[in-house]
């Protein structure tokens, strides 16, 4: 067993950040992490991360303008947190030689960005999240911190307390992917959770294959609530057949969408008759997707984004990388044809839920970046507004973790603060399917008796794990996942979309039910204990399978229309009834749905909903 | 290992034992039987519908190795012919196979945009990244194998460990004794400067330059044509200042820095992030001749 | 890394092909250096015949250029040297930072300079070696 | 990490000589080849006229010159070549030894040569 003060579970910029604020505060701290951390997705990010760094901008306003985005379901001690931290924390990552683009003076640029009432996007190229990830591994490479890399998080050392409130948590186990050996991790401080997106419950995202989620599944098995699950972004010129994202920038330009018929949908079809192609994410995604709905899609799939009457002198100047881009990842040169472009999962605003200091409602475990949600994107996140996350929250949680006098959170997590139960009519059971003999490769929650000391714990919890992982490769003939995660991505896609009315919502639960069930026949036909991927895969599918159902709950339980997300049946945002959370807890097995408020009130004063237009 | 279930049934031979088998690995074998005979099926039914149209399926040479599996112990080439579709990359062709035909083909892989490095291979001769690379743009049949002169671990996974410590050993991270004071003020750098070393922070790390370098592949001690690159990012940042510079260039100058260097320009062909590093490790050898010429 | 891991004869066989120019430079450029060093030892013996007598040098001078193979291997060497010059210079261009983007282009003129010189002197080096 | 690389030795001046003896070598090979292949035939070479041209200063310690570069660049070039190839210890040191040994006969025949045919250093 390795022991530490502070585990950090995902080596992307909040689990590196977290890492270095814990070993700030004198922390022993170790990353474990299924990819090297220079290979994690935060380095795909391009735009920039916003900060109130300038004169004439303030914290204040990043804070409102967060509010204004989230569609008023962000609560207001985060959000507040984030701009007041923010400008701080990238300072520091220019002092750390994060090579930003610069003005004429020497200073880091800032450009202006959907929905921020001022240029406050601070950024390097069209490579953002690749600088900072570095620049972090880089202090991570100097500070000496340990790194498992390619060591897989299968599960959370948890007590088994009743309520989820008075568990903690005292460490993960790991399996080595190079060699297949499972080892507990003792965490003598505390545990962060820094693992991502989770884009691959859809089949189309501009998320990578890695992220599937695994630190909101894991949490959520071991009773963490995870909140407003059913807010999804899709970016809606994403690559057919990668899901490489083309910025909005093709559109800022000039670039035009046309449908098969070489109509110029935008207009044509009255989606946005004044702002046209320059309407925002989610209104061009229902476009194009009502497109593609009505047989009007090139290949019943995408549409054209065309660019080539801006001419090649400028596309060059000004484009220059969304041309390799084209080539590289779809075979086409956006300046002989039209690019193909469909909409795609993009971000997910829900995951486990914190307060502003990044803990859990489990002592001792902490989530940090886009695994978590302290609740600052509400209902839509702004662009450039998850680099700061990572770093503002990533930091707070490796500071709290490893024991630094900090201020009370505000945001109260579990059952501690107000709450109401929920209710939602679904149209099979959700969660674990008993007696399918799926056994221990479908355990859930609290590893081992609360009476236990820690170190038992974590033992115990190791010796389960190893258990299923015995019994997943004694299944050599079993199921193979891929079939199953395609089939749940498929109908994710389908119903659980851009677009979500009642019926879809209802096939989706059934087909995962479907999916769950074939899920506990699944194998694994490789038997090597050498790198073995399709293990790792089946077992990402097994949280691909629980996120899917989680956001399918929250988007049939909410009925309105707010942000992201979109309901046939309810076309108007409803403040009167739906300003609050949706939560998930994991209880034995099948979810339970419940409710917090959203919280308004600011350091000083109240944020008003306010009809979003823009 | 749980200890209830019956033995494990190894192939399909054993099933002509003669004792009375347990009821259960009775339907065990019956179901793998019938596995077996569907997978047949499904393969002739792949294989008469790639007889139909030939040229629609791509035709990969899969290097596969496997420390463990009896059958894999010996390295070898495996055949997948892999429906194309316009757009397709390597990556996408090797994803396909693995979810379709075998499930144990082993890669890395994980942005699929050529950001997080992880899929650097050695596809028909030479060092690329599959996600990457158009299907469309190479000869058939497709041969992928794993980064030369690097252990293999599996099939297309290597050891990056090596490749990991070069990279660390050169200081990889900014160093400074001029931090400004002010709260919330930034160190200026020139645009000119950032430009100078902007090609240079591309890096993500592939090991395509270090596989491709013959000097590396010869000499472990070699720093190699990233770890060079990386040490050029920070030589070359004026924030860093006169005193770091120097320090910097005193680990190029060892004898396995820069001038292992041959200048074969290989390392700088296969970058799939167009950083020209013989040209920057050139620079850095011109930098540290004119460091020594100092103390003449 | 230099563990090179043995895949087999499967793909050992035939490696280099897949060598580009600026290896192919490299390979060229450390032979012809060897056969310089080489040369110039056995120059200097060969010269060094003059400590002895005047005779004993021009003799062995003489009736060395009267063979054909000498003469042939002369042009070995011109061919060699004349290589190495040219790819020198196109590195010692290289180490200064100039036209690294043609660096490719630059070997094959080498290449193609050195066959051209070479073809050009024949007439000069066989010359007497007949009659 | 760094520290790994112990075997500290600035390379940069026999990499810059490297370049400099070529630089040179270029303009003398040139005219030497083309002075004995070109403009005197190889076969018609005779002790006598090496001796006209080694009396003359210019020529003698141009000749000097080139072998001593030759040499240094020759072996210098074959030193690298073998540790480049990853020699190291002992046979590093070996290597060293007997390449030194060898350019210093080379040169000193060379030398003994060139004063042979210039009948002493002319002046
Ligand atoms: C194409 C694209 C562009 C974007 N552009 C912007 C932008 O311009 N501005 C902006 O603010 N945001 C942007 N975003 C969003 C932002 O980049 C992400 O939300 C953010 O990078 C997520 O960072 P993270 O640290 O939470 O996770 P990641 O960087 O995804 O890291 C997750 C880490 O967890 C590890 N991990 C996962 N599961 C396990 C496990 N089971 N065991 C062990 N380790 C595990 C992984 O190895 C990885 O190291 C963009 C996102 C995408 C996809
Ligand atoms: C006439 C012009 C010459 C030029 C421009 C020239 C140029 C060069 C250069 C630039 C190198 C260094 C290559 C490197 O380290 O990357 C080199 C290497 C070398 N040169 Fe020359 N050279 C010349 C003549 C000679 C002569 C006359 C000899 C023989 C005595 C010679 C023998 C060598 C050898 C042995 C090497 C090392 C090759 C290796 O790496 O194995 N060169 N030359
Ligand atoms: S320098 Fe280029 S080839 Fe080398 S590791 Fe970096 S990105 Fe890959
Ligand atoms: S291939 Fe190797 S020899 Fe130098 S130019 Fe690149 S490092
Ligand atoms: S999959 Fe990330 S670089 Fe290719």
């Amino acid at each position: 067993m390795h022991e530490h003060d502070v585990i950090v579970v995902g080596a992307g910029g909040a689990g590196l950040r977290a890492a270095i604020a814990a070993q700030e505060e004198g922390a022993d701290v170790a990353i474990v992490s299924k990819l090297h951390p220079v290979r994690s997705h935060t380095g795909a990010a391009e735009g920039g991360i916003n900060a109130a760094l300038r004169e004439g901008d303030s914290w204040q306003d990043h804070a409102y303008d967060t509010m204004k985005g989230s569609d008023y379901l962000g609560d207001a001690p985060a959000i507040e947190t984030l701009a007041q931290d923010s400008p701080e924390e990238v300072i520091q990552l220019e002092h750390w030689g994060m090579a930003f683009s610069r003005e004429e003076d020497g200073r880091v640029s800032q450009r202006p960005f959907g929905g921020l009432s001022f240029p406050r996007t601070t950024y390097a190229g069209a490579e953002t999240g690749h600088q900072l990830l570095h620049t972090m591994y880089e202090q991570l490479v100097k500070r000496g911190i340990e790194v498992y890399d390619e060591w897989y998080v299968l599960d959370l050392a948890v007590s088994d307390e009743p309520e989820p409130e008075d568990r903690s948590c005292h460490g993960v186990v790991g399996y080595d992917i190079q060699s297949g050996t499972i080892e507990g991790f003792r965490a003598r401080d505390g545990v962060i959770l820094a693992t991502g997106g989770l884009g691959q419950v859809y089949d189309h995202t501009t998320n990578a294959v890695a992220n599937t989620g695994d630190g909101v599944a894991m949490a959520y098995r071991a009773g963490v609530p995870i909140e407003d699950m059913e807010f999804i972004q899709f970016h809606p010129t994403t690559l057919p057949s990668t899901g490489v994202l083309i910025t909005e920038g093709v559109r800022g330009e000039g670039g035009i969408l046309y449908n098969e018929e070489g109509e110029r949908f935008m207009f044509e079809y009255g989606y946005a008759n004044n702002d046209g192609e320059l309407a925002s994410r989610d209104v061009v995604s229902r476009a194009e997707l009502t497109e593609v709905n009505e047989g009007r899609g090139i290949e019943d799939e995408y549409v054209h984004l065309d660019m080539r009457h801006l001419g090649e002198e400028r596309i060059v100047d000004r484009l220059e990388n969304i041309i390799h881009l084209s080539e590289d990842f779809e075979g086409v040169d956006p300046l002989e044809e039209p690019m193909p472009v469909k909409p795609g999962q993009h971000y997910a605003m829900g995951g486990i839920e914190t307060d502003e200091n990044g803990e859990t409602c489990v002592s001792g475990l902490y989530a940090a970046g886009e695994c978590a949600c302290a609740s600052v994107h509400g209902s839509n996140r702004l662009g450039g507004n998850a680099l700061p996350e990572l770093i503002v929250f990533g930091a707070r949680a490796g500071h709290h973790a490893a024991g630094r006098d900090m201020k009370e959170a505000e945001i109260p997590t579990g059952k501690r603060g107000d709450w109401e139960a929920g209710d939602v009519d679904t149209p099979v059971e959700p969660g674990d399917v008993p007696g399918t003999g799926a056994g221990d490769a479908v355990a859930d929650g609290g590893a081992a008796a609360s009476d236990l000391d820690p170190d038992e714990l974590v033992q115990r919890a190791t010796e389960r794990t190893q258990v299923r992982i015995e019994s997943l490769l004694d299944n050599e003939d079993g199921r193979n996942h891929a079939e199953i995660r395609s089939e749940v991505q498929e109908s994710m896609t389908q119903h659980v979309n851009v677009f979500r009315e009642k019926e879809g919502l209802k096939q989706a639960l059934r087909d995962i039910r479907e999916a769950r069930e074939k899920y506990a026949e699944v194998g694994v036909a490789d038997q090597s204990r050498t790198f073995n991927t399709d293990l790792l895969h089946t077992i990402e599918t097994r949280n691909i399978i629980d996120l899917a159902e989680a956001i399918t709950l929250g988007a049939l339980a909410r009925e309105e229309f707010r942000g992201a997300h979109w309901r046939k049946e309810h076309q108007e945002r409803d403040d009167e009834n739906w300003l609050k959370h949706t939560l998930l807890s994991w209880n034995g097995g099948s979810p339970e749905l419940w409710f917090k408020p959203v919280i308004l009130e600011g350091e000083d004063k109240r944020y008003e909903p306010k009809i979003r237009s823009y | 290992m749980s200890t209830q279930l019956p033995e494990q049934v190894d192939d399909e031979s054993s099933a002509d034992e003669v004792e009375p088998q347990p009821e259960a690995q009775e339907r065990r074998l019956q179901k793998k039987r019938d596995r077996a005979a569907e997978q047949e099926r499904q393969r002739q039914a792949e294989e008469a519908e790639k007889a139909l149209d030939d040229e629609d399926t791509y035709h990969l040479k899969v290097f596969r190795y496997d420390p463990e599996i009896a059958g894999k112990k010996e390295p070898r080439f495996d055949d997948f012919h892999v429906p194309f579709e316009k757009g397709m990359t390597v990556l996408d062709a090797l994803m396909y196979a693995r979810d379709t035909y075998d499930s144990s083909l082993t890669f890395r892989h994980s942005c699929r945009q050529a950001i997080c490095g992880s899929d650097a291979m050695f596809v028909n001769g030479s060092q690329r990244l599959c996600c990457k690379t158009q299907l469309s743009d190479l000869e058939e049949p497709v041969r992928i194998e794993p980064l030369p002169h690097a252990e293999v671990v599996k099939d297309l996974v290597v050891d990056m460990e090596h490749f990991y410590d070069q990279m660390e050993a050169v200081e990889p991270y900014f160093q400074t004794n001029d931090l400004p004071d002010g709260e919330l003020e930034e160190q200026r750098q020139s645009r000119e400067n950032r430009e100078k070393v902007k090609m240079s922070t591309r890096c993500i790390w592939c090991g395509a330059c270090m596989s491709s370098c013959n000097i590396a592949a010869g000499d472990n001690q070699y720093l190699g044509p990233a770890a060079l690159n990386k040490a050029y990012r920070f030589t070359m940042d004026e924030r860093e200042g006169e005193e770091m510079k120097q320090q910097r260039l005193e680990i190029l100058e060892q004898e396995h820095g820069v001038w292992r260097c041959q200048t074969q320009f290989s390392c700088t062909e296969v970058c799939p992030k167009d950083i020209p590093l013989t040209e920057h490790i050139q620079e850095l050898k011109r930098e540290a001749v004119k460091n020594n010429l100092k103390f003449w | 890394m230099s563990q090179s891991y043995n895949r087999g004869r499967i793909e050992d066989f035939g490696r280099w092909r897949e060598f580009s120019a600026g290896m192919w430079a490299w390979v060229f450029h450390k032979f012809t250096g060897w056969v310089l060093v080489g040369y110039l030892f056995t120059h200097i013996a060969v010269l060094s015949t003059a400590l002895q007598s005047p005779e004993a040098y021009t003799t062995t001078i003489q009736s060395l250029e009267s063979l054909l193979v000498v003469r042939i291997l002369e042009v070995g060497l011109l061919a060699v040297a004349v290589f190495h010059i040219l790819n020198g210079l196109r590195l010692l261009f290289v180490d200064l930072g100039l036209g690294l983007e043609s660096q490719d282009k630059s070997f094959y003129a080498s290449l193609l300079l050195t066959g051209a010189i070479v073809v050009a002197s024949v007439p000069t080096f066989l010359a007497g070696v007949f009659g | 990490m760094a520290e790994r690389y112990s075997s500290f030795e600035r390379g940069g001046r026999r990499w810059l000589w490297q370049r400099i003896t070529a630089a040179f070598l270029v303009v003398v090979l040139a005219f030497h080849f083309f002075l004995l292949h070109f403009v005197h035939h190889a076969d018609e070479v005779t002790f006598a006229m090496s001796q006209g041209r080694m009396q003359e200063l210019t020529y003698f310690s141009l000749m000097i010159l080139f072998l001593l570069t030759a040499t240094f660049h020759g072996v210098n070039g074959v030193y690298n070549a073998l540790v480049n190839q990853g020699i190291s210890g002992t046979r590093k040191t070996a290597a060293k030894l007997v390449l030194g040994l060898a350019s210093v006969v080379v040169i000193v025949q060379g030398v003994r040569t060139a004063l042979a045919w210039a009948g002493g250093v002319p002046i």
